[in-house]
């Protein structure tokens, strides 16, 4: 099955995914969306990139152990959740924001960042799991 | 609909527990995840279903204008769904690795922790 | 703002876990991050509950949303010493296990795991909000799945499918009470639904609910007819393992029947002599469970269950003193408990056994560490003055206040058969001439370890007998810190005070 | 006098630390903690005897009520001094009988815990602490019995021997507490004042109960006797120190001190004579059948006590006195006659008493000792053991209609116990030394000095009973709650009915200790009915309950999961089922209900389907295939009612569960055929009950108003103040943040967890 043609797709279709994870990633605060579920996105277009090429190449690609990605997201989501008592000592977990809305994203605040912790333990834990498994079938 | 959905959930949850008595041990973790099925359509059918109206915003304005769908339930389920995720993924492996030592998916042959020693 | 600290605890081991995980490659970082850290986590736990003591009821709203929008976080007199004796039997566990688990398994996450476990179960402790609780059952339940089966062998997986099977199954009923109980009033947050359950007219459906509530949080306390999973899995990991599951792990199912049945369903006499009843029965059926096993580990698993039993009847008997004495019994047995198991691990390292049968001379050849063993093991049997005889004398006036002699027979019995098993656990393990020691492959001998790891083993079981002597000598401290919990839970107003405001204040 | 109870404690814990000290010549060193303790309680023997009462009360746990309050009266001083007095002997003589042993300072330190609890028992004024004390003499005993811990039949009997007297305390707790419950106090001597009150009260009977269970099992009485002999495995120092003085005796004084508050009823008196009367015949004519010398002295013993219970029951004022002076005979004849057998057993290697005789040869001074505890065990005059006995005559003849039966009794108990008495303190130094025994020489003289002074204090006080009658007996018998005349202890009174029971006593012990010859054989005679003694029923009881309990476990804990599921499924269909039964409406409001569409329905359908399918199918692979439907079903209806990002979620986990699933099962072999048509219809029917009661529940939730003031907050503040348009998510990541937080930490652990249980396999290597 790891034809040509799949493996030249999946060559374009990771970087397109990945862009189309962070849309949906970014998005989730307007529209359905969100971490978790651009997180999954993410993480099926390794899966679909580890299918066409193999799982060696997909990880030589990634150049890390994708478990990696648990701690910093697991961290990233922390310092989101911690900066507002460091700040200006609001609870944990309080939202605060950037006066001023970016343009694409919308307002930045804690919240986004915690978003994108979540997107980065949901790539890791996935890519773990099926790589995991994979390996020991 | 809520009297037909109130029953598949107790189909689901019935056949979950079926799934439960079963003496192998991936019906047994097919029978969980029926069982987390039904509980988290519970919780969404409990939590008052409405018809098309998302929990979203619409775009001009700042709060909702007209009745929407809760959505704590929703966001209830979206947690309870990606915990059983969590859970099953190891139930899944679990059922290899035990497979791998044990040599058989039959739990009646999987009693010697309860046996007198 | 000082209601911070309530979230310490919880922030503490989060941090804690993190920083584990990022230094997955040095087991030797890992422990002492894990020392470090769980040393810091009993100072803040000690911070918190001086404060709860001096200051009353903390409470905090997760992410500033006032109650009962946001998550809120609430710390009274039982709350914190919950987190207090979690990071007193945390770190004496997390010693331990530096000390005795396999370098296998620490380079598989043990240890990030185990601080997983223990953010777990301080956040169940401190949650004021119903799904938040079951968001962090969860992390205790997976992260105990992840310690029970880590190493992968015959017996860990037969115990932990079982264990795995009835524990997602308490969740599962766990979640469908907790629909229920939203689609009845709307509500998540504890203070808040204390109201509004008792505004609802519809009794019946509020004690089903109780009864789901019940079940659920049953299983995870082991009380009778629900604990199966218990017997069958707490033997099968490691000492350390079966140490912070022995002295933990069921008491948050206790601690949350607690929690829900003084705050959400109060005042069921129908639920109240269910409770009772199975008390005895729990007192009594683990009792003679204990009474037949052959190996120490599992005795000292149906003593987990039989002694459930007196926290549970603290419970349904349902005044100040009869949960002041169900407290104190929790403040004992979680120190004990973790000790217990520690013990069976050390005679394992001395022995090479846990089974009666071949067990013995450990009193000849080691009087010292027979002697210290010897403070947990009477410590259970509540031999007076130490620390598990106090609360029986509530829970004995209590039931004897409502004339209720089948209940002061199952205490004495459940009493008389943990004394016994401990007599004959003495006589069989420590007096009987020792055998051979049998030869197991790469293991070592206690007496062949070097002098740290020695101290590893014995620090924490030296430290847990001195709390536990604390809490049979002081008794008079711990049964006035009972004493204000059952009274705080008895009236359940403060607490929902602390969380809503001045209820007269609101519509 | 908290200092004094706590010098014991002390003593032993240092023993931990400086054991090795205390092992060679220095072991005699101890013997100075009862020494001094017994001087220490000597000294109050003249405020006591004026009539004084001492208290001084320690707070402990006030918020339960529990001090160390501590009396000192007649009982008391009585008590304290035999435990110091026969303590310290007993500290002396056990230097030289375990010189050299191993463990001696282990043997020195359970001792001094056990005189220490032993003096808490008899001091204690606040119940419970006695009742903590009293706990601490049967561990510390538990100790002591098993002090041979190398010999089964020791660890045996330590076990049986704590079992008893365990549930006796226990039982001893309940009554405390129920006599706090009722009195309003834990103070005894506070009690005293509610006597009415606890006479009157409907749980009178229960606490009488309650307290004759904890002193019958202490003080070995019939039917809980049996423990007694079996703890004759431990050291004879240990025997003697037990079994004269101490540990049995806190029975009877446990009925003494509740005698003014409980005592003086029908059901109190009339038990207590039964009791102690079973006890004594039975046991005095088990002496017979005994050729161990220690066997001898435990049936004695037992039957010493039961004439205690006996004495008590009778509830007058002669009884008592006779009571309080037996218990100073008793201690005096019975610990010296321990200490003689320890001798000749340390000396000669045996205790039968069939091959025992001559020793006046070698042992001469021991001799002398046993000879004259004998005769105050005989209640020959000059003995204090004779005027003990007159006492008990005069007791029961002068008590009623009955006196005369409970005098025969008394008679038949002591002529038997005289003949124990002669069995043990003379036979085996009269007749031929037998060649065997001819190299026994005499020990040191810690050991033979002991028996000695008691021996000879036993005649002293015979010939002078004044030394003890003021100082000692009559305030005994005051705290006992007799006041009035004065009390005479004499010698001699007189040619009377009294005397002449004595000289029939006599003679008859005499002509059976001669003409009666103990044997082997008849030992094995009456082991034929050990099938009924009380023993062997409650062990064969104790089989019982075990075996029952094995198998109870064994069904509870069969092992098999789907059972374990089914017995919680049952308690939970029951439970809720009983109480959806009772309050249930059964209307279902239909037109608050939302229309089906056509869709719906389809998806429903095909739901159903999936879930049928799953469930029947025998193929795994077809089974995750139907389950991944179900998923895929339930995610449309998430779209059709407004829960797009639930359903995008549903989609996702679902799609990934399959695959996983796929991953791990497509080498596994076909579903096997493993349940038989009859489980499969009971566990359907189990299923379909639970699943409609849970159908039925969510229908009557929706029936039910629900109106959140959660989801408006949410949908006002949603935006303005969390800037989320999106409120679901809006939840997740901020109203809800801490939800999420844990969900992503449960995955983190979930992938560990998944990597570990395949990457970690513990091998030989690994296994360190």
């Amino acid at each position: 099955m790891k034809t040509i043609i799949l493996r030249t797709a999946s060559n374009y279709l990771l970087p397109l995914l990945l862009l189309f994870s962070i849309f949906i990633l970014l998005r989730g605060h307007y529209l359905p969306g969100g971490g978790f579920v651009g997180g999954l996105i993410a993480s099926i277009a390794f899966v679909l990139h580890a299918f066409a090429n193999g799982l060696e190449n997909t990880k030589n690609l990634i150049k890390m152990h994708p478990g990696f990605l648990m701690p910093v997201g697991l961290l990233v989501a922390f310092l989101a959740g911690v900066s507002p008592a460091l700040i200006s000592n609001l609870p944990f977990m309080t939202g605060i924001w950037f006066p001023e809305p970016l343009a694409v994203i919308g307002m930045v605040g804690s919240a986004l960042f915690f978003d994108i912790g979540v997107y980065l333990v949901v790539i890791g834990v996935s890519l773990t799991i099926i790589f995991t498994i994979t390996e020991s079938a | 609909m809520e009297f037909l959905l109130a029953i598949l959930i107790g189909l689901l949850y019935a056949s979950g527990l079926y799934m439960m008595l079963r003496r192998s041990l991936v019906k047994l973790i097919i029978g969980l995840i029926l069982l987390g099925n039904g509980a988290n359509l519970l919780i969404f059918l409990l939590g008052r279903i409405t018809k098309g109206k998302p929990p979203i915003i619409p775009e001009e304005s700042k709060f909702f204008l007209d009745a929407y769908a809760d959505p704590v339930p929703q966001a209830l389920i979206l947690t309870a769904i990606v915990i059983s995720f969590g859970l099953q993924s190891f139930a899944i492996v679990l059922i290899k690795r035990a497979y791998k030592v044990v040599k058989t998916d039959d739990l009646d042959q999987m009693n010697s922790t309860d046996e007198f020693s | 703002m000082i209601q911070h600290i309530v979230l310490y605890p919880i922030i503490v081991h989060l941090l804690l876990a993190i920083l584990l995980l990022f230094s997955w490659n040095s087991i030797k970082i890992q422990k002492i991050i894990s020392a470090a850290g769980s040393v810091l986590s009993l100072l803040v736990a000690i911070w918190l509950f001086s404060t709860v003591w001096n200051e009353g009821t903390l409470t905090i709203q997760a992410g500033n949303w006032e109650a009962p929008f946001g998550i809120t976080f609430v710390a009274d007199a039982f709350a914190a010493t919950m987190v207090l004796l979690t990071a007193i039997s945390g770190i004496a566990v997390s010693y331990f296990s530096i000390g005795t688990i396999l370098k296998a398994r620490l380079k598989f996450g043990y240890l990030p795991i185990l601080h997983f476990l223990l953010l777990g179960l301080n956040g169940a402790f401190l949650t004021g909000d119903i799904f938040n609780l079951y968001v962090w059952f969860e992390i205790i339940i997976i992260s105990s799945f992840v310690l029970i089966t880590l190493g992968g062998e015959k017996k860990q997986l037969e115990g932990a499918v079982k264990y795995f099977t009835l524990n997602i199954f308490a969740s599962v009923i766990f979640l469908t009470a907790v629909a229920v109980l939203y689609g009845l009033t709307g509500s998540l947050n504890m203070a808040d639904l204390s109201l509004k359950v008792a505004a609802i007219e519809n009794r019946g459906l509020v004690e089903v609910t109780a009864i789901l509530f019940l079940i659920g949080f049953g299983i995870k306390a082991a009380i009778f007819p629900l604990y199966f999973w218990l017997p069958a899995s707490y033997h099968t990991p490691p000492p350390a393992v079966s140490a912070v599951f022995g002295g933990l792990l069921t008491k948050v199912g206790v601690y949350a029947l607690i929690r829900v049945f003084t705050l959400i369903f109060v005042g069921d006499a129908f639920l109240e002599t269910i409770i009772l009843t199975l008390a005895g029965l729990t007192l009594f059926v683990g009792a003679i469970g204990a009474l037949v096993q052959n190996n120490i580990s599992k005795i000292f698993s149906y003593l987990i269950i039989s002694h459930i039993g007196f926290m549970i009847l603290g419970l349904g008997l349902y005044t100040e003193a009869a949960i002041a004495g169900a407290i104190f019994y929790i403040i004992h047995d979680i120190v004990v408990k973790t000790n217990l198991f520690m013990v069976s691990g050390l005679i394992y390292r001395l022995k090479g056994t846990m089974s009666m049968k071949n067990l013995g001379g450990i009193y000849a050849k080691h009087p010292l560490l027979s002697l210290l063993m010897l403070v947990p093991l009477f410590s259970v049997v509540g031999i007076p003055p130490l620390s598990g005889f106090w609360p029986k004398l509530s829970l004995i006036t209590e039931s004897f206040k409502i004339e209720n002699y089948w209940l002061i027979g199952a205490i004495i019995f459940a009493t008389f058969i943990t004394l016994f098993v401990i007599a004959r656990i003495w006589a069989e393990v420590f007096w009987k001439e020792g055998k051979k020691l049998p030869t197991i492959q790469n293991f070592r001998y206690f007496h062949l370890l070097k002098l740290e790891k020695k101290i590893q083993i014995l620090g924490p079981i030296a430290f847990l007998a001195f709390i536990s002597l604390y809490i049979g000598f002081g008794a008079e401290n711990i049964q006035q810190l009972a004493e204000r919990v059952g009274t705080e839970l008895m009236n359940n107003q403060l607490y929902i005070e602390s969380v809503l405001g001045n209820i007269k204040e609101q519509p | 006098m908290l200092t004094a109870i706590l010098t014991g404690f002390i003593f032993s814990l240092l023993l931990v630390v400086a054991g090795k000290y205390i092992k060679g010549k220095a072991a005699i060193l101890s013997a100075l903690v009862p020494l001094g303790l017994f001087i220490y309680f000597l000294q109050f023997t003249r405020q006591i005897s004026s009539g004084e009462i001492i208290t001084k009360t320690y707070e402990w746990v006030p918020s339960l009520g529990v001090n160390l309050g501590f009396t000192l009266d007649g009982i008391s001083l009585i008590f304290t001094l035999m435990i110091t007095g026969i303590g310290f002997l007993v500290f002396a003589y056990t230097a030289t009988y375990l010189k050299g042993h191993e463990y001696l300072d282990r043997f020195y330190g359970y001792l001094g815990i056990f005189m220490a609890a032993m003096l808490g028992v008899v001091l204690s004024d606040n119940i419970i602490s006695l009742f903590i004390f009293w706990e601490l003499t049967s561990i510390s005993s538990f100790f002591l019995i098993g002090f041979n811990n190398k010999e089964k039949a020791s660890r045996k009997s330590a076990v049986l021997a704590l079992s008893i007297t365990g549930i006796g305390g226990l039982l001893l707790l309940a009554g405390a507490l129920i006599l706090g419950n009722i009195t309003g106090t834990y103070s005894i001597s506070e009690m005293l004042l509610s006597k009415d009150l606890i006479a009157e009260s409907s749980h009178y009977i229960i606490i009488v109960i309650l307290i004759f269970g904890a002193a019958f099992t202490k003080s070995a009485q019939f039917p809980f006797h049996f423990w007694l002999p079996g703890a004759m495995k431990a050291p004879t120092p240990v025997s003697t120190y037990l079994h004269s003085a101490t540990m049995v005796k806190a029975g009877v004084y446990l009925l003494m001190r509740f005698t003014p508050s409980l005592g003086n009823t029908e059901l109190w008196n009339t038990t207590l004579i039964t009791v102690g009367a079973i006890t004594m015949v039975y046991a005095a004519i088990h002496t017979l059948f005994r050729t161990d010398l220690k066997g001898i002295l435990a049936y004695s013993t037992i039957a010493a006590l039961g004439i205690l219970v006996f004495l008590i029951g009778l509830g007058t004022r002669e009884a008592f006195v006779a009571a309080c002076v037996f218990i100073l005979v008793h201690a005096l004849y019975k610990a010296t006659l321990f200490l003689v057998t320890g001798i000749i057993d340390h000396e000669t290697g045996t205790r039968d008493v069939t091959r025992l005789s001559g020793l006046r040869k070698v042992l001469l001074p021991v001799a002398i000792a046993g000879f004259l505890a004998a005769i105050s065990n005989a209640g020959i005059p000059p003995s204090f053991g004779f005027i003990g006995k007159d006492l008990i005559y005069e007791a029961t003849l002068h008590f009623g209609n009955t006196g005369v039966l409970l005098t025969a009794l008394a008679i038949i108990t002591n002529i038997l116990l005289l003949y124990a008495g002669f069995l043990a303190g003379i036979k085996p130094f009269t007749g031929k030394l037998p060649q065997s025994f001819e190299k026994a020489h005499m020990p040191g003289f810690l050991m033979w000095i002991p028996p000695l002074i008691l021996a000879i204090l036993g005649i002293t006080i015979g010939v002078f009973p004044s030394i003890v009658q003021d100082s000692l007996i009559q305030p005994a018998v005051t705290a006992m709650g007799q006041n009035g005349s004065e009390i005479q202890i004499k010698l001699w009174h007189g040619f009377n009915l009294i005397l002449g029971l004595s000289a029939i006593t006599i003679g008859v012990g005499l002509l059976i200790y001669f003409l009666f010859k103990p044997s082997l054989k008849l030992e094995k005679g009456i082991a034929k009915f050990d099938k009924i003694a009380p023993k062997s029923i409650v062990e064969s009881i104790g089989y019982g309950f075990g075996q029952g309990s094995k198998k109870v476990t064994g069904l509870i804990q069969n092992g098999y999961l789907r059972y374990y599921v089914s017995v919680i499924i049952l308690f939970l269909v029951l439970l809720t089922g009983y109480t959806l039964l009772q309050n249930t409406k059964y209307v279902i409001d239909y037109d608050s209900f939302s229309e089906l569409t056509v869709y719906e329905v389809l998806t429903l359908l095909v739901m159903a389907v999936g879930i049928l399918y799953t469930v029947f199918t025998r193929s795994r692979l077809a089974a995750v295939a139907a389950m991944g439907v179900v998923g895929l079903a339930i995610s449309l209806i998430f779209v059709y009612y407004s829960a797009p990002d639930l359903a995008m979620t549903q989609f996702s986990i679902d799609t990934l569960t399959v695959i996983l699933f796929v991953l791990v099962l497509y080498r596994l072999p076909k579903y096997l055929k493993l349940s038989d048509r009859k489980a499969r219809i009971k566990d359907g029917i189990l299923s379909v009950v639970f699943g409609s009661l849970i159908t039925v529940l969510a229908l009557e939730v929706l029936g039910e108003p629900q109106g959140s003031q959660i989801t408006d907050f949410y949908a006002e503040n949603a935006y303005v103040l969390a800037k989320g348009k999106n409120v679901v998510n809006v939840i997740l990541v901020d109203f809800r943040g801490i939800d999420t937080f844990m969900e992503i930490a449960v995955l983190t652990i979930a992938a560990i967890g998944v990597f570990s249980l395949l990457k970690l396999r513990l091998t030989k290597k690994n296994r360190k």
